[in-house]
């Protein structure tokens, strides 16, 4: 399945990366098996995808952790927002 | 009835003037945030708004046609700047028009209050060589949650 | 820091441009309250607002100052319209500025529902041959009444 | 003593009278007073003075009718405000 994943703000900052494109074999079900997966890249992904105030979108929603995942959908971590 | 989400400098006196020419009934609210001065926090230069475009517009549109229903606006403009912004810039224009005064003020401060915490949009103050993410303000959580409880007009 | 009171047209859409351009600081919230469209109401032509001027002056003054020092506002606003005015025409402007959005905010609609009851202007609607005064509405003076109790920003 | 004294909304046409500047002998010393001497002037003057919602101000400012007149003062009747 493919899967792109964006990163914005402290969370960029911290995984060095704006946004990947994954196409992995295993099957991932959930938000967390995605960060458990992106988590291998090293411990500043693990410590920084485990950050208390983490948010995540799924196509531009914000969801719970445990939110599926399904083909082509497009997954974003971030911090609290702070627009306006 | 409409969202902007730019990086390019935005005209609040030319948006409400387009919204009033186009609304000119009733009560119109508008709400304009502007960069502070700067002067006075010592070295910041420049501040730095990183923002998830497609997503800020997708939630600015639902936010926008859930004030419109709440409410019960005849019409509604929300736009909001992303990238570097110099003190004194225009950041975010919101304009709500309605038949009474009550929804115009409430739909026009309910926007503000839910996208400060709901749009990814997120700021950082950047001095000479370094940068600092902005922390969400403890009384911008509380006035955001005051709308989940509170009736629509009060 | 200012007050017209006048029976010339206004354009809420170049005061705010004036407003946006002397005050970019902060957060600016301003209200504009227009003629409604006649047409739902029958026979109506005109609108036309009495006004004792130099008590309207007195007033409007009293209040912006008010409302600075009860928000603590960096500069505030208030155009009035008086005469007759045709369907859509802008019959009152409101800006306030302040630090955060909360103080413009509830400055704005401080005035507001304060000048509905105190400001003295009496609106008649005209048809042909016909003048009805307006009587005051129920829901103003409860909004007028809920600012002598509130804390100054809630 | 001199009072001037203004008409406002449907109070002014009840009385058809905009405007007055009254220089009288009689010492009046409120509000009540001057509305009973306006009263003198007919049948109409009394009715609309005696408008339960009427508002008076000297000075610009709203005032009870127990409130003091003094030489020179600017006196108002009107009707409740519905500006905005």
């Amino acid at each position: 399945m493919t899967v792109k994943v964006k990163f914005f703000s402290l969370i960029r900052e911290a995984v060095e990366t704006e946004e990947l494109t994954l196409d992995f074999a295993e099957e991932i079900s959930t938000v967390t098996g995605l960060k458990s997966l992106l988590g291998e890249r090293g411990e500043a992904w693990v410590e920084a995808l485990s950050h208390p105030n983490l948010i995540q979108a799924v196509n531009q929603r914000v969801v719970f952790q445990e939110e599926a995942i399904n083909d082509g959908d497009e997954v974003a971590f971030f911090p609290p927002m702070t627009g306006g | 009835m409409s969202v902007t989400v730019t990086d390019k400098d935005i005209s609040p006196g030319d948006l409400a003037t387009a919204f009033y020419a186009s609304n000119p009934h009733g009560a119109v609210t508008t709400f304009a945030g502007f960069v502070r001065d700067f002067n006075a926090q010592g070295d910041v230069e420049t501040l730095h708004l990183e923002c998830y475009v497609e997503m800020a517009e997708r939630v600015l549109n639902d936010l926008g046609a859930e004030a419109r229903r709440r409410f019960d606006l005849k019409s509604w403009q929300i736009v909001h700047r992303f990238g570097s912004l110099s003190s004194e810039k225009p950041i975010v224009f919101v304009a709500t028009s309605a038949d009474h005064r009550a929804e115009a003020f409430s739909a026009c401060e309910f926007v503000m209050d839910t996208l400060k915490t709901d749009a990814p949009f997120w700021k950082r103050e950047d001095s000479e060589g370094d940068g600092q993410w902005v922390t969400v303000a403890a009384r911008d959580i509380d006035r955001r949650q005051r709308w989940d409880t509170k009736d629509p007009v009060s």
